[in-house]
């Protein structure tokens, strides 16, 4: 964790956001994870994302819970608030905090077994509920902070480092976000950037639950030959359904795509996330025909990345709850409590 | 003569048999709040089976001039609606007591006693005769049998039927059917018996200025009135009508009548692991947060617990006590939680526990509460139990100080931050081992990382052992200051130079406070203190140090009361005896008196 | 002048600082076991950091001829080979001692001391030149400075050869690079410092019938002697070796040759709560069962451990514990779980908790939990911390008595079910507070309902008073009788008149042996006690009872067994005096002084 | 639960199984639900499954957690074992039980409350897992034990008895049990004996997970107009897609079913099952067909019932462990235990 200060210089040359800060102010402490820890990568998209979005870092939750990939909040936005839960709850305590004050951003880094293990049912109480967060999950197939055991996302035939093979079907978060109502599912591969920078934007910006499983490979319990986790077999499998641009609320459309092919889908702060297919048959606003494909091309061994399903129309957490959309915990006490009187004329039923 | 013999009139024990599902609930409260309205202290307990419909239930109804509210133990008039348990209920009948029962059918000649006298009204009869509806007339066999006590029970009818008025004012035309069974049954009874009973209602002036309201919505109204806005809860007996009070008053009084928008948050959690996740997650994000549950739910929440202990997040949990261990008498009342919630969840705790003993003190301590886990930036543990929070009790009316507001504890607000170095999140800045907190997204300089991993007193984290245990130490002197600022304990001395007392927590209360009546009537003067609150403030400790011997009443197996002032004060272990009920059902003074007099206890018994 | 002062020969500490993922274990166990093949009483602390790889960690030897095997606090020869920790390594060093660090790279002048020795040798240049390969430069080095260790320290080559052929027995092709570069290190001491140093190795005999083993490994080994079949956990560090232990050795002994069918069956459960469920529907079923966990793994499965306790179901749990409370720090160790176990869960609980001291104790202590659990029917927690469970010991051969037979307890077989009238799974039948129980599917007689509700003693779902408290009466007598059956305390009484005791548990036993014969080299006196289990067997008070002063000793900062002592026993809590030490590190000997005698404990520190 | 005896009277007219036993050997304690529980039915329900079947009650363990539905083992089959655990937990129970006796026949019976809430995450591992047991989720949508909270399975739009209206979308535990790779999954409803009997005596006999979700109206807090698990609403949207009949071992597939419409499936101990197509387009043995036809129908308002997946392919928990095929428990000591030399020889290693 943030053991250790990463020196902050400040290069002239930086470019600057909207809110005049540079990508070093997005930054975090210097990463204690393994070199070449698919992890570190996903991180650097983070403090990407967060600095093209013009985000205030303050007006940032990180959420996680315990596994290396949960240690990352301590990596990027060290100026945002940060909320290292216990294994596998960090779902409920984002819960929480949104409940409490629905204008924070809520970043949630989870592991594969923080999220499909032991987090399981929080997770998809949280798709179900509709929590209006960006939840990524650093999936490598592997426990990486207790030292290589599978997860309950390894694949089936998959070898452990010590040689064991799975036998039991994965959990695809994927697939359970779909089949839970999930607004927001997507998937991606820690080593491309362009895929995931705008991915993780886009989730961002969704107003509702938003899914991002990203493989990231653990180079010390899972990247050897014979496992499906590693950089090299992601590497071979990825297949890209879609392609998604993200466009912040003031700009045009720049891009010149052909009419069918490419789809823009206006989020609620007014920005709009721009899809064209790479494959013909995919229909990204189609939950069926989405989990079918899915399906279909695990049976190949291929893993389809990319935003496999969006739905702007739903409410989230708050809207089903119509809460008012002042955060709660800005109400002043005044509007809270129903004074002496009220008391007084309630207890007649007591009586 | 026992100090309740003395006389009849307003002091006896009514018990309603039932079968669960058949609506006597209400009819029993209407009987019950007659007997309050006519100025005579009452309470009522419900004794019911932890499933929906048809088993029996019991519904007891201690009437008390004197204001003695614990149960007695007695049962002077028993309404035997039940057949399945008639038995029973005619053996529980103290001798001298009336039985009444439903003469529809043909009693059983074996089942008589000569000692009680036995009074027979056909119920189902006369309400199959008056009603036609099927479902009317099970629901007007328990309006009849108030009718029928009122009568022997000399109960203002004025006052019933005002009652009825009320409970039916949302669907009036239920009133006349209501009344008729009401008198069909008091008519009955004046015709064929002597009425009133030697053994009657009285009219007095001492209900003035309380209520008849349970402990769990008090609790829950509590929260409203702290200006929680989060509440978060997984469903159990019997801690699920807090939630359901919340509910109902922030509806009441938190929804924006043009826009249907609402000033609060209550998520039904899928377990008690999300509950107090998210409690701990709203706590942090600057909401007040709450969650009500019971032994198995603080059991779940532990890891959670220990978590909020030790990042330093306020919480408030409520957890209204059942029969354990384990599932165990879910409809019981026990206070058997109390090790576990004063040092929930591995490693080194210690939490803040409150103990109210009746519900106008679960409204007070559940705003106490919220200003203490602000103030302590900790989760505070409020215990109620079933029996303070399901029955329903005669208590001061709750009032309200206009000028509260909430104790948020240090907090550094943006312009604080604005004018702040640097934000330390576990600096003991002030000396009190209280650090100051902000809340998120409120200014850049506010930012901290919250985790349960070890940390230095800067908030950064740390395996080095001379920053870990810095925080730890504070911890345990901040665990000091607690005992500060907790509720002290309530004394009360005999008057009489004593040096034995007795102490005790919750619900135990009237049942002690009857018991020192009695012992003191026999020349046997005890001092009396109930705990308020864990860690003890050095009150309790020096309240002890008065005494050469304590007895510690409380309603559990293994004296976890005592355990805790053992550990925590350096009072004498041995000059402690415990006084132990753990039966499921409400304590009652008897089983102080047999631990301290037992001939006295005797006599009370005869 | 102390007592270990007395002689450098055999007795000093070598501190190896390196960084993790960088091979080093392999290089200090090798170190570490040539000197216990010389004869040589030593043992291994790893310091090492929640994470996988680039962060500091610290190995540290104590090679003691007296046989103290506690950490000692002083560090006589530091292997400084982490440039990140240098300055840090190089305070660290007792005045007189020895630095090593790697000079490869000019040390920065400033970082001297004039009252060590400071070695340089080029162990990086070195390998550089002699290795091409990268991986093996880095791992290289670690066996570099062992060949210099060996040299100056004395140790024996042969044995150091010999070891190294043992570890590579199944990549032979790997020895010679492994010995070519220790003798790099051993030639590049010899040429350029006077080997060997004064403080050095000499051949003794006092390691033989011993091995050097880890608590997990060994409590893992005694699963699979206990008969245990099916094991369930939830990784979590420090007690994944529980379960690698018992795969191991289940993997090389319960698999059929022929067909690879297993004789075992080890679940990764989805997480704690998982785990303990399946380990109460294992033993329920008939199999002896065990979960490994850590403390956030004891309050995950408190729910579940009240429900074994109420139902009275056999299950191991064995707690290895870590610093807490919450995450707290996860690689260092601590006692602080013993409240939390001795009274898991809501309700009236209290449970049989074991504490090995070492892990001979562990493997002993893990077969006699499964025969406590089964003869019990109640959860067993066997209690281990980091220090034992993950650091080498050297302790006693482990021996097996082949007449052993699994004590299962009272229960019934098809052949005494069919003689049986009536089965009735709660009666106590012998007065010993313990009924009988079946295995399911066993005969058709045997067939009973479990549940964590209210059973009475037919093991009949109940709601009623007397019934409910029969049985949880009963389980309190269990208690007394468990008592009775758990290990009883080790005594050692120090042969002069005294009135003064120290009385502590598990891993604390070698610091505190240690500070016994320092304080009766002064002529202080203490006799001793070593608690290894509870609820406590009446030997414990006895003992208390003898003494007029009795100091407890354990690693956690609320002095959890002192409070159960408290509670537990009659002995009177002010006589009592803690000895509290909660760093995080493994407790050494000054712990102990500074308490009870801090004018002997600043002696020994000079 | 078993509070009042049930008169026992053996009638001497009743038939007798296979094993010389009556129908009244197969039940339990006297039911203490609300008149009219649909739980009641699916006790009548597997009464007569095991009867039919011939097992020998001692041999099953009735499993169960918390809830009204938990508590039905009493009311049936008081000649087996029960083990009523803790809320949402059996399935962990139950593994373990199946770990150390395979032997035994499973049953589990539970609530949506107890499945699809806090027990959500054991369940699906469960299912993962593929613990060879039958479970039954007795389905209501509501909490009934605890008075009639929304429980997640419950419908959006369906309303409580006191007026509230549910805004989450369900948890079904069809879809999730096959995403989950679930191999025998089963939806029934209370009120179809015809259907529920043969899918509970399959369900037995499938050598892996079998899941039967069973509609189970709640007559006290669920079974009002505008709630969508009443019995009105079941039984008017209830949709067959497939029937079934259970074929013992020993016995001819006796009805004689047109090619191509009737299916037989052969089971692991010899018994088989035949299905019936109800409706054109099913096949109960393509997961993703089963998936889009249940969601298409789903979106239609109409619950699709029968079984619904079926794979006799697919190791059990035990085939997947390579178990030895004795129970553990039966192994005598002398077998698990290594003894003292190997002792002896294995401390080498730590010298
Ligand atoms: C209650 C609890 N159980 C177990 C652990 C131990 N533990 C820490 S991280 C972890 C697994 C992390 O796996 P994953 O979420 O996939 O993260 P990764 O390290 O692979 O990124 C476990 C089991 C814990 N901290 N808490
Ligand atoms: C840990 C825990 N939390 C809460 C409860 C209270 N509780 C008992 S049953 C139940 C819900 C039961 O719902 P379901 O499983 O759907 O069963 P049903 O009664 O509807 O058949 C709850 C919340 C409990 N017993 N234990
Ligand atoms: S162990 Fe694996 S997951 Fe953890 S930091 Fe190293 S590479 Fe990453
Ligand atoms: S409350 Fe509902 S689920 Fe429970 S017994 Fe009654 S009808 Fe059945
Ligand atoms: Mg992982
Ligand atoms: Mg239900």
């Amino acid at each position: 964790m943030t053991y250790i200060a990463k020196p902050k210089i400040v290069h002239g040359g930086l470019s600057r956001n909207g809110l005049g800060l540079t990508v070093r102010d997005y930054e975090g402490g210097m990463s204690t994870l393994c070199a070449g820890c698919g992890h570190d990568s996903v991180t650097a998209a983070i403090v990407q994302a967060f600095f093209e979005l013009d985000i205030p870092p303050h007006r940032v939750a990180k959420m996680s819970g315990i596994g290396c990939s949960s240690k990352t909040p301590a990596y990027f936005l060290s100026a945002s608030h940060g909320f290292n839960s216990v294994h596998g709850r960090m779902p409920s305590v984002a819960t929480g905090a949104a409940a409490a004050n629905r204008e924070l951003h809520l970043l949630g880094v989870s592991g594969d077994g923080d999220s499909l293990s032991i987090g399981l049912g929080q997770f998809c109480h949280a798709v179900r509920r509709n929590l209006d967060m960006c939840y990524i999950i650093e999936n490598n197939g592997v426990y990486g902070l207790t030292k290589g055991q599978f997860s309950a996302s390894a694949d089936v035939g998959s070898k452990a480092k010590k040689g064991e093979i799975n036998q039991q079907p994965p959990i695809d978060a994927v697939q359970l976000a779909m089949a839970l109502g999930g607004t927001f599912v997507a998937r991606s591969f820690s080593g491309d950037k362009a895929q995931l920078i705008p991915l993780i934007k886009a989730a961002i910006k969704h107003e509702g639950f938003a899914l991002v499983d990203v493989l990231s490979p653990c180079v010390t319990f899972n990247d050897h030959e014979d496992s499906t986790k590693s950089y090299a077999y992601t590497r071979q499998f990825f297949h890209r359904a879609v392609h998604l641009d993200y466009v912040p609320p003031a700009d045009e459309i720049k891009a010149a795509y052909d009419e069918g092919e490419a789809m823009p889908i206006q989020l609620h702060d007014g920005s709009r996330i721009v899809l064209r297919k790479v494959s013909e048959d995919y229909n990204v606003q189609n939950r069926g025909a989405a989990i079918d494909y899915i399906r279909a091309h695990q049976r190949k061994g291929e893993i389809v990345t990319g935003l496999l399903y969006i739905d702007e129309g739903e409410p989230d957490m708050h809207g089903l709850n119509r809460t008012n959309s002042t955060p709660l915990t800005e109400l002043p006490y005044e509007r809270l409590c129903p004074g002496a009187d009220a008391l007084t004329a309630l207890q007649q039923r007591f009586r | 003569m026992s100090a309740r013999a003395k006389s009849r009139i307003n002091d006896f024990v009514i018990r309603l048999a039932n079968v669960n599902g058949t609506g006597s609930a209400s009819a029993n409260t209407l009987l019950m709040k007659s007997i309050f309205r006519m100025g005579v202290p009452v309470t009522g307990k419900n004794f019911f089976p932890s499933n929906i419909q048809g088993l029996p239930t019991w519904y007891e109804i201690r009437v008390s001039g004197d204001g003695y509210l614990a149960r007695s133990g007695d049962v002077d008039v028993m309404v035997a609606m039940n057949a399945q348990t008639y038995q029973k209920d005619l053996n529980r009948v103290t001798p001298g007591g009336v039985l009444i029962y439903d003469s529809t059918w043909p009693r059983d000649r074996q089942l008589a006693r000569s000692d009680i006298t036995i009074l027979g009204v056909p119920f189902a009869r006369m309400c199959n005769e008056h009603f036609s509806n099927a479902r009317a007339r099970i629901l007007m066999k328990n309006m009849c049998y108030v009718g029928a006590l009122a009568a022997l029970l000399d109960i203002d009818m004025d006052v019933v039927r005002s009652l009825v008025e009320e409970m039916f004012a949302s669907k009036t035309k239920l009133i006349p059917a209501n009344m008729e069974a009401i008198e069909l049954g008091a008519n009955y009874a004046k015709e064929h018996f002597d009425c009133p009973l030697p053994l009657r209602v009285a009219p007095l002036d001492k209900t003035a200025g309380h209520i008849m309201i349970d402990g769990n919505t008090a609790a829950g109204l509590g929260c409203v009135y702290a200006g929680a806005t989060v509440g978060a809860w997984y469903p159990i007996t019997p801690s699920t009508t807090i939630m359901d009070g919340f509910k109902t008053y922030c509806e009441r009084f938190r929804v924006d009548k043009d826009t249907g928008e609402r000033d609060f948050f209550i998520i039904q959690a899928e377990d008690e692991l999300a509950s107090i996740g998210i409690v701990l997650g709203a706590s942090w994000n600057g909401a007040r947060a709450f969650t009500p549950t019971s032994g198995p739910g603080i059991s779940l929440m532990s890891e959670f617990i220990g978590f909020g202990y030790f990042a330093e997040l306020p919480a408030v949990i409520f957890d209204v006590q059942r029969v354990g261990p384990s599932t165990g008498m879910p409809t019981r009342t026990q206070q058997a939680d109390m090790l576990a919630a004063a040092y929930a969840s591995h490693g080194d705790t210690r939490h803040v526990v409150l103990f109210p003993s009746e519900p106008q003190e679960c409204f007070e301590l559940s705003v106490r509460a919220f200003d203490l886990a602000d103030r302590l930036q900790t989760p505070v543990i409020v215990l109620l139990d079933l029996d303070i929070g399901m029955n329903d009790w005669m208590c001061p009316e709750l009032d309200w100080d206009e000028t509260y507001r909430p104790d948020r504890g240090k907090v550094l607000d943006a312009d604080a931050l604005e004018k702040t170095e640097n934000f330390y999140r576990y600096l003991d800045v002030d000396g009190d081992a209280i650090p100051y907190r902000t809340y998120p997204g409120v200014h850049p300089k506010g930012a901290y990382f919250v985790r349960g991993s070890g940390h230095d007193k800067y908030g950064k984290y740390t395996e080095e052992s001379k920053d870990y245990k810095e925080v730890v130490d504070r911890l345990n002197r901040k665990s000091q200051t607690a005992a500060t600022l907790v509720p002290k304990p309530v004394i009360e001395r005999s008057g009489q130079p004593t040096k034995t007392a007795i102490v005790s927590v919750g619900s135990c209360d009237y049942a002690i406070r009857e018991a020192i009546d009695i012992l003191a009537a026999k020349g046997i003067h005890m001092n009396y203190m109930r705990i308020k609150a864990f860690p003890f403030s050095p009150e309790v400790e020096a309240f002890l140090n008065e005494h050469e011997r304590i007895y510690v009443a409380e309603q559990n197996r293994d004296a976890q009361l005592k355990h805790l002032l053992t550990i925590e004060t350096d009072y004498p272990k041995e000059r402690m005896e415990s006084i132990l009920h753990y039966s499921g059902l409400p304590m009652h003074c008897r089983s102080v008196l047999e631990v301290i007099a037992p001939e006295v206890a005797k006599g009370e018994a005869a």
